[in-house]
């Protein structure tokens, strides 16, 4: 098994030397706005889920971009619109080079092949009825990958055994597996067209803390050995710190922030985002103790009916009136760090 | 680190345990016992139908004048009816008319529904709303009336029975569906083969219909016992099977109306057996649905 | 909300029009006339004049187009036609049958929510004792009994066990009395047909019941109710039932338009002089206006059965609510 | 300090199809009064079948507590008559469950749902009961209660159905609350906002807490004392410095190594513990979690361990307990 | 015996239901029962022998039935002078002109079902108020009977004028024994008694009501629990037994034959069917002597007759029947012969299908009898059963089918006119058939105006002959019989050869000791 273009050198501290590296995808200016409808033969919009509201950011080939933000923020959302499960309201997502947005559904095809994706539910992302080694063979054969039927079956115990999983485990049915060797199963349907880009839509969220591990290491391998690119959507801020080159944090629709790694643990500029970071509890009751313990009042606004402004001034300690009114833009404060907000 | 180096997890060699089949047998029964029974009544059914001419103790057809309304005895179990014909040989004859119409109907019409109930679903929009549409119709549109156009139309004769029947089954199944697939088409896994740049067609059979199969069979069931009711009062009504041929819904016509009381025999075990028909094959779906609808399943 | 009523009303339209073609096109179909059968279908010599003329008058020998033309003007202008049998109107005809079948949907629908909703809470909490099977094999044989037999059979069993308690033979008046006048005579004639109708209907109801409870007795919020320590009575009224009552509505929304249509044979059974006697008459004898007016209204009956199903969803479950 | 809950040696099991499942398999703990009691352990390891237990809210069938006893406030749980237990529930013990989305009736008003308890249990009258709910909801942090209680549960976000579960538990003053997972369905900044909220009103109220969880920041942060489930049983027991600080079971030890951490640098590699959780209806003669242990011995496959102290209040059922490494204390 | 108390409301079932109310278009007996006893006849069917297919009396005329004189050329009727319209109007010659002229020469556009029955008549005229002549083309033994038919209602001429021919449709104004009350359709027609009719005495009743009931079997349980004191069509054989059984003296039964003779068609248009020793072996292969003794056991028919209706001085003797093929005294004889008839006609085990009737008494009962006599012989039948108008279409427009359960039901025994269905298709209007014999023809056309009843008889048997053994044109199965069991309180009915007669009800009363 061989894959082009292996990256040597994409280890967390060689963040830096990646991001030199060529702009795989591109997202610019991403809205998607998802219409609330009335009636059902003359369907009129009375509202919008601003789901995603304008965003931009690039990922270069073999960085790890994190996501991150609170439930329904859009962070599934920005991830259907990059593999074209959803078509986005406005704006482009080039991906090598190509805008996928301009493209039909038979011009996608060959594309689709290089992005593919990782689902957060172990149970409910494979055909219960379909053993797993077929789940894992189909895309290959309706891509005319591997037309030889054995060796595709072949080349399917290969990625399983990638993915460590049994190559004895391939005549089985989702349910007579773990979530843990489930979620191993999605990964290497994942990894079977020979992809170049992976949405990781909260790939480990579901699973439990040991088998967290084990599927964590998994994907780092995998992005070590075949030089993967991933976008990395999670809630978790520890595990995105572990896995992440780069962070961005997403409020109501919006990136607030978006930086290295390190950076952005070390020096969260976004009050948003030191909320995040200030309400993640550490396992060690000592320093816990130490630790003052302030929350972020209020609930997270609904995306039908964002408030006017900065959308996270109701919470927001520093807020001001001007906040209010005016919608911040994202600054690149220090090189390769940019926040959205007027106060910091 | 390389590939090699990802361990291999050392429950993985553990064999899939399959209870033994008559155990499992056993153990459906203690667990169903009611759809073990319905499961029991069709099974006796099938095979009178398939074997009628070897266990119908007489001709199904023959009239014998001299013993007309023999009530049952010794010499005709089930007695006989105004043509002197053995009602047990026309029981027997009339389970494969009954089942005929049951299996054809059922299946016809429940895989109607599905490719459309799951159609509709995927494609949504204005293929759907058409498809919903069309299906109200026919969902609102009296049964009598269509059996009667459809027989008028085309002829009376066991066909154009299940060409009747199965007309209203198939807007039934594809509601059933219809909602099932909703909710798979949101499922992760389509998303997944959407992903992978598979067809319409690809995404519909592999990935959705094999995922309704449960509701399917749920309505296959069911449909089998409507129909068989629905023969029944098609017949009744004067629309369905003729004379001579051996069809319950046939012999309890006549018998129901003229022969009630004084040879009540005639009437009784025709009734029987078509309630006891759909009764087994309500309580079989019954036990169906339970068994593959985890929401239901006594833990 | 009235936004969404008129929605939804005008979304029926399709469904009316399609039903409408639907019945013209299939009578249409139909060998034979109504003529036939009125004036030459008692085996006494006709003439073929005569028979002729009739068809003339009725307007059987304009050319399809023409009568379905005059069909849909008389939906327009609110017109539904006179009877070809009997020459009467037919909102007259219809509206004198109306209010019985009417009752006896009523009646077997309590009949069936008596039945269904009792029956079915039991069997769910007894679920797989013997309570519960009995229940089910109740329930299912409702659903198994053709409804002609068991109507024939109830006649039966009255008659007989009447005359073998007080020496006559008694059975229910054959002739409709409103429940105005006598309601007596009115409860004797439509309690039979009601509890004929409303089992087999109960049937139906008791089987969703159970289900819908079973999986609402799954739920967390029942174990909520537990945990707080509420009386078991007060779990099932309170938390479980209206939770489960939902689709039961719908159940009993849904099988109370095909009710109407299904009176038919129950109708017959019992000499009723309802809709469903008259839409088998109709059918019979090719009364093509009669029928095509019986149907639409068959259709709009569970049309509206069903606009009414959602609106009472609403009304129950909170958390839906229309525009 | 008072013992208001003593569990001793409590097994429950579900008798399915599939065999029998040992969801707990005895397990012993006690709880103080105004104590936080953490449990924790891996999805399936019989966490909410040991909290249900102690209600006696274990669907039967197919489950039922076959052996060991709940003592609570020095009644006997498990022997008290269905009226009893139902006295004991809600109002001297009572439960938060995992799923606010689920766990609220959808077709009750939330005042009905808060005032029903306060009428069963209290008697009090409806226009007291809705005083004293609105009264409640402002305490756990909802703002214009009494708009609030004309509301069904979908009106309210995640978070707020969570907090009106608390008030809930809250509302007639129990002794005991039992939260199963209480945060786990909610985001970070929520769920600080109601770990923090639970953990002032247990402390002002000198209410005893059991809290549920598999995430071991949370422990960290709110428990006095930690039971560490593994597979239907405790394995081991300590205040939460002592399960930190001096993990003494080779999972417990694991699962602290597994989590990355954002109070330390980032490492190359996590270091998981290998292979599955095992299938309660087939344990073996030994150790459970034998299988994945890292210093598993001979002994491990026939013996079961016990609890056996390791120091001052905190035990550790393990053969090896004694010549685990510990590295975690160094890391820091 | 018995002298009839006044009083009492007459409850009877009726299974089919009311078109229009205007009889001389319409020909359900669903309408004569409950609206004839608003109306009067010119002359009737004698409410005191009614089982008697040639007594006639007079009803709105004057002293006996009045004789044909001119050579049979003049009818002349004189009119009562004492009756009234239930409107108040008197009744004159010219509103019994005026009705006949409707029936038989009614304008354009106006339907009139039955006037090919007076093709004799060649007009009507009234020499004063009181007299009514009927003027002949040609002498016909045909003529009475068809004036005395049920359905010629006597309207009022100032009706007729003043509202026109459709207004009998639906309104009601007769000379009747009753006057109309109401009409719920789909449930019961109400009659009240008229004071002022014109047979002294009469009626007995105070009223009647007339309860639609389409199902037999309710139609039998309301008698038996007293719903209904009557049912004037007739039951099946079985049904009596349950009444006679449940309530013994309760019921009387009266039984008659019925002039509706049970046929069935060959298709002679198709093959093999046009083949005479094919049409002869299907009448060969039926043994009607057996088929009498069991199937009036279960269907509403019972004697064995030829074409003529059997009470009828023209029906053939025992004798004369056993000479015609499918009548012979040995069915083994006849089904050898059918057998050999068939294999000559390389027909042996023919495959067809035999077209019926969606009505189950007697048609699908005799049917089904049917294809097993044709069983008997070899022929592999199966049954068809259309609902009626489906049926008419395919018997009588697309002549579609290969042998046909058909029926021949008259209301007033007229023979010469009921026999007109074997003559040629395209003369006669209800021969489906489909054959051409002009020998028939000819033999119908001399019957029909031989003024000798012996002479008639005479010919009458070669016409038989003819249409049922040489030609073997089409087949009688059975003649139906009627059975009216009825509660024992009803008196002063009786049974005639045809449920549409003797319905008038005026001489019914109940008697309040059995009651
Ligand atoms: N198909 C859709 N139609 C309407 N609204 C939608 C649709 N999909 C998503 N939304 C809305 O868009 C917003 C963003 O949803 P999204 O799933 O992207 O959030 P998320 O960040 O992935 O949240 P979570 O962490 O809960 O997965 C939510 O408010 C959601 O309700
Ligand atoms: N109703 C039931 N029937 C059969 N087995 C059950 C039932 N409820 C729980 N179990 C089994 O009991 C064991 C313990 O379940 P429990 O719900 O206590 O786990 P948990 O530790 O709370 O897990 P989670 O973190 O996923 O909530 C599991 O293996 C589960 O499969
Ligand atoms: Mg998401
Ligand atoms: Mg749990």
């Amino acid at each position: 098994m061989s894959m082009a273009g292996a990256a040597q050198d994409t280890g967390p501290g060689a963040a830096s030397k990646v991001r030199k590296g060529e702009v795989l995808l591109q997202v610019k200016g991403l809205k998607m706005y998802f219409p609330v409808t009335e009636g059902i033969i003359f369907r009129k919009t009375v509202a919008q889920v601003k789901a995603v509201d304008g965003i931009s950011f690039d990922i270069r080939k073999g960085e790890t971009l994190g996501l991150v933000g609170e439930s329904g923020c859009g962070k599934t959302t920005t991830g259907r619109c990059i593999l074209q499960l959803e078509r986005p309201t406005e704006g482009e997502i080039v991906f090598a080079g190509q805008n996928l947005v301009d493209l039909d559904a038979r011009a996608l095809r060959p594309l689709r092949r290089k992005i593919q994706v990782i689902f957060q539910d172990p149970y409910s992302s494979l055909n219960p009825r379909m053993k797993t080694g077929d789940i894992v063979a189909e895309p290959m054969y309706v891509h005319g990958l591997e037309p030889d039927a054995t060796k595709r079956e072949q080349r399917v115990k290969e990625l399983f055994s990638v993915c460590g999983l049994s190559p004895n485990l391939t005549d089985r049915y989702p349910h007579e597996m773990s979530g843990g060797q489930r979620q191993r199963v999605g990964i290497a349907r994942a990894l079977s067209l020979n992809p170049e880009f992976i949405v990781c839509d909260e790939a480990v969220s579901a699973l439990d803390v040991s088998i967290q591990a084990q599927v964590i290491n998994l994907l780092e391998d995998l992005r070590e050995e075949f030089g993967l690119t991933y976008l990395f959507i999670a809630h978790d801020l520890s595990v995105v710190r572990h896995l992440c080159h780069r962070v961005a944090v997403m409020y109501l629709g919006k990136i607030v922030e978006l930086a290295e790694c390190d950076e952005l643990y070390d020096n969260p500029l976004h009050p948003y985002t030191r909320a995040l970071l200030a309400a993640v509890p550490v396992p060690d009751p000592e320093i816990e103790a130490k630790r003052e313990h302030q929350t972020v009042k209020g609930e997270v606004p609904s995306p039908i009916n964002p408030p006017s402004g900065c959308v996270f001034h109701p919470r927001c300690p520093l807020a001001v009136d001007s906040c209010r009114s005016e919608i911040p833009d994202l600054r690149e404060l220090k090189p390769g760090h940019w926040v959205a907000c007027t106060e910091v | 680190m390389t590939v090699s180096d990802v361990r291999i997890d050392p429950d993985a060699e553990r064999a899939v345990e399959r209870t033994p089949r008559p155990a499992a047998l056993l153990g459906l029964i203690a667990r169903y016992p009611l759809g073990a029974a319905g499961a029991f009544v069709v099974l006796v059914m099938i095979f009178a139908a398939v074997f009628a001419e070897a266990i119908a103790p007489y001709d199904p057809e023959d009239n014998a004048f001299e013993y007309m309304f023999t009530p049952p005895g010794a010499q005709f179990w089930l007695g006989t009816d105004d043509f002197g014909r053995d009602i047990l040989s026309r029981i027997i004859h009339g389970a494969r008319t009954a089942l005929f119409v049951g299996f054809v109907a059922a299946v016809i019409g429940a895989t109607g529904g599905l490719v459309l109930g799951v159609a509709s679903a995927y494609f949504g929009g204005w293929f759907d709303l058409i498809i919903q549409r069309v299906m109200d119709v026919f969902m609102a549109f009296p049964l009598i009336i269509l059996a009667l156009a459809v027989v008028a139309v085309l002829g009376p004769g066991i066909d154009k029975v299940i060409i009747a029947i199965t007309i209203p089954f198939i807007p039934q199944c594809a509601r059933v569906v219809r909602s099932s697939a909703l909710a798979i088409r949101e499922m992760p896994y389509v998303d997944a083969a959407r992903a992978c740049g598979f067809s319409h067609a690809r995404i519909i059979l592999r990935h959705m219909v094999p995922n309704v199969m449960a509701p399917y069979l749920i309505m296959i069931t069911a449909f089998v016992g409507q129909a068989i009711l629905l023969e029944a009062v098609l017949a009744f009504l004067g629309l369905g099977v003729q004379e001579p041929t051996a069809a319950w819904g046939l012999m309890l016509k006549s018998g129901a109306e003229e022969y009630a009381e004084s040879a009540p025999w005639i009437p009784i075990f025709p009734g029987l057996a078509i309630s006891l028909a759909v009764f087994g094959f309500n309580l079989f779906g019954d036990a169906l649905r339970d068994a593959l609808d985890p929401k239901l399943r006594a833990q | 909300m009235y936004n969404y009523i008129i929605k939804r009303l005008i979304l029926t339209i399709p469904t009316l029009f399609g039903a409408a073609v639907l019945v013209f096109v299939l009578m249409r179909l139909v060998p034979g006339d109504v003529c036939e059968v009125r004036m030459a279908g008692f085996g006494t010599f006709a003439d073929p004049e005569a028979i002729e003329i009739c068809r003339e008058n009725l307007g059987l020998n304009d050319p399809v187009l023409v009568q379905f033309g005059q069909v849909m003007w008389g939906y327009l202008t609110l017109d539904l036609g006179v009877s070809m049998w009997t020459g009467q109107p037919i909102v007259d005809e219809i509206g004198l049958r109306f209010q019985l079948s009417l009752e006896i949907a009523i009646l077997a629908t309590l009949v069936a929510i008596l039945i269904a909703i009792p029956l079915g809470t039991i069997s769910a909490i007894k679920q797989d004792t013997w309570i519960d099977y009995v229940v089910r094999a109740f329930s299912i044989a409702g659903i198994a009994m053709p409804s002609f037999w068991l109507g024939i059979m109830i006649i039966l069993g009255l008659l007989i066990t009447t005359q073998a308690l007080f020496g006559t033979p008694w059975m229910p008046p054959i002739v409709y009395v409103s429940p105005f006048e006598d309601p007596l005579g009115n409860l004797a004639q439509v309690f039979w047909p009601a509890v004929a109708t409303g089992y087999r209907y109960s049937a139906v109801a008791t089987r969703m019941t159970r289900s819908t409870l079973l999986e609402v007795l799954r739920e967390d919020y029942v174990r909520t109710a537990r945990a707080k320590g509420l009386l078991e009575k007060i779990i099932i009224n309170r938390h479980a039932l209206k939770n489960a009552m939902l689709p039961v509505v719908t159940i009993f929304g849904i099988e109370f338009a095909f009710l109407i249509g299904g009176l038919v044979v129950t109708e017959q059974v019992f000499n009723l002089n309802g809709l469903g006697k008259l839409f088998v008459e109709s059918v019979l004898t090719l009364d093509f206006t009669m029928t095509q007016q019986l149907v639409m209204l068959v259709v709009v009956i569970f049309v509206f059965m069903n606009f009414l199903v959602d609106l009472l969803y609403a009304w129950l479950d909170p958390r839906i609510r229309y525009g | 300090m008072a013992k208001i809950l003593e569990i001793e040696n409590l097994q429950t099991q579900f008798f399915t199809s599939a065999g029998t499942v040992r969801a707990v398999d005895g397990i012993t703990y006690t709880v103080n009064r105004g104590e936080t009691v953490a449990i924790v352990g891996e999805s399936g390891c019989g966490k909410s079948v040991s909290a249900l237990s102690i209600l006696r809210l274990i669907p039967d069938p197919p489950g039922r507590v076959v052996g060991g006893s709940i003592r609570f406030m020095g009644m006997d749980i498990l022997a008290l008559s269905d009226a009893e237990i139902r006295k004991v529930r809600g109002r001297r013990i009572a439960m938060v469950f995992q799923e606010p989305m689920t766990s609220l009736n959808p077709v009750l008003t939330i005042g009905r749902q808060l005032t029903e308890t306060l009428e069963h249990h209290l008697g009090m009258a409806r226009e007291a009961a809705n005083a004293r709910a609105a009264e409640l909801l402002g305490m756990v942090g909802i703002s214009d209660p009494e708009r609030r209680l004309t509301q069904y549960p979908h009106h309210l976000s995640g978070g707020m159905r969570q907090r009106v579960m608390i008030a809930m538990a809250l509302s007639c003053e129990p002794e005991l609350i039992i939260a199963d997972e209480p945060t786990t369905a909610l985001d970070v900044t929520i769920q600080a906002q109601i770990l923090e909220l639970m953990r002032d009103l247990t402390k002002r109220l000198g209410v005893a807490l059991i809290i549920i969880t598999h995430n071991l920041g949370v422990v960290a942060r709110y428990a006095d004392r930690v039971n560490v489930m593994y597979a239907g049983k405790i394995i081991e027991q300590g205040s939460a410095l002592q399960i930190y600080h001096q993990p003494s079971h080779p999972y417990t030890l694991g699962l602290l190594k597994s989590v990355p951490r954002l109070d330390q640098p980032r490492k190359e590699k996590l270091d998981p513990i290998q292979g599955q959780p095992p299938d309660l209806t087939r344990l073996g003669a030994g150790c459970a979690f034998r299988p994945r242990c890292r210093y598993a011995v001979e002994r491990c496959a026939n013996e079961i361990p016990a609890l056996e102290p390791v120091s001052e209040g905190h035990t550790s059922a393990c053969w090896q307990k004694d010549s685990l490494d510990q590295p975690l204390r160094d890391a820091s | 015996g018995e002298t009839p108390v006044r009083g009492g409301i007459l409850k009877f079932v009726v299974g089919s239901k009311i078109p229009s109310y205007d009889a001389h278009m319409e020909s359900t007996f669903g309408m004569i029962h409950p609206i004839r006893p608003f109306y009067s006849l010119l002359i009737r069917v004698n409410p005191e022998n009614p089982s008697s297919p040639t007594d006639f009396v007079c009803d709105l005329c004057e002293g006996d039935v009045p004789a044909a004189t001119n050579n049979g050329l003049t009818y002349t009727f004189k009119i009562r002078k004492d009756v009234k319209f239930h409107d108040g109007t008197p009744l004159t010659a010219h509103d019994i002109k005026a009705t006949f002229d409707k029936i038989i020469f009614p304008p354009e556009g106006v339907p009139s079902t039955r006037k090919a029955f007076f093709s004799s008549l060649d007009s009507t005229t009234v020499p004063d108020d009181y007299t009514l002549v009927f003027n002949m083309k040609y002498a016909s033994g045909a003529f009475l009977p068809a004036v005395a038919a049920p359905y010629n209602f006597v309207y009022s001429k100032k009706d007729l004028d003043e509202n026109g021919y459709a207004w009998h449709q639906k309104n009601i104004n007769g000379t009747g024994a009753f006057t109309f009350v109401e009409h719920k359709p789909g449930a019961y027609v109400e009659g009240k008694r008229y004071e002022n009719y014109h047979h002294e005495g009469k009626p007995y009743l105070d009223g009647f009501r007339a309860i639609s009931a389409p199902k037999m079997a309710v139609r039998l349980q309301a008698i038996r629990g007293n719903r209904a004191a009557i049912e004037f069509r007739g039951f099946p054989p079985k049904a009596r037994d349950d009444l006679v059984k449940a309530l013994g003296d309760k019921i009387v039964v009266q039984e008659s034959d019925w002039n509706c003779a049970l046929q069935f068609l060959p298709n002679h248009r198709r093959k093999p069917f046009d083949d005479v020793r094919v049409r002869r072996a299907l009448t060969l292969a039926v043994d009607r002597r057996a088929g009498s003794k069991y199937l009036s056991k279960i269907a509403i028919v019972k004697t064995m007759g030829g074409v003529v209706f059997p009470g009828h001085p023209l029906a053939a003797t025992e004798e004369e029947l056993s000479k015609i093929a499918g009548y012979w005294p040995s069915i083994e004889k006849s089904r050898a012969e059918a057998k050999r008839l068939l294999k000559e006609a390389g027909a042996e085990g023919l495959e067809f299908v035999l077209l019926n009737r969606g009505v189950d008494q007697p048609y699908r009962v005799v049917g089904t009898w049917l294809i097993d006599q044709f069983k008997k012989v070899g022929l592999k039948v199966t049954q068809n059963v259309l609902p009626s108008p489906a049926f008419y279409d395919a018997v009588r427009k697309k002549h579609d089918f290969d042998v046909t359960v058909y029926f021949n039901c008259q209301s007033i025994v007229n023979p010469l006119a009921d026999v007109s269905a074997y003559i040629s298709d395209d003369i006669a209007g209800n021969n489906y058939a489909g054959y051409q014999d002009r020998t028939m023809d000819k033999l119908f056309d001399q019957m029909n105006r031989a003024s000798d009843p012996a002479e008639q008889r005479r010919i009458m048997r070669l016409y038989e002959k003819r249409a049922l053994d040489e030609e073997a044109l089409q087949f009688i199965t059975l003649w139906w019989y009627k059975i009216n069991p009825h509660r024992s309180y009803v008196k002063g009915w009786k049974i005639a050869p045809s449920h549409y007669l003797n319905q008038h009800l005026d001489n019914v009363w109940l008697d309040p000791d059995l009651m």
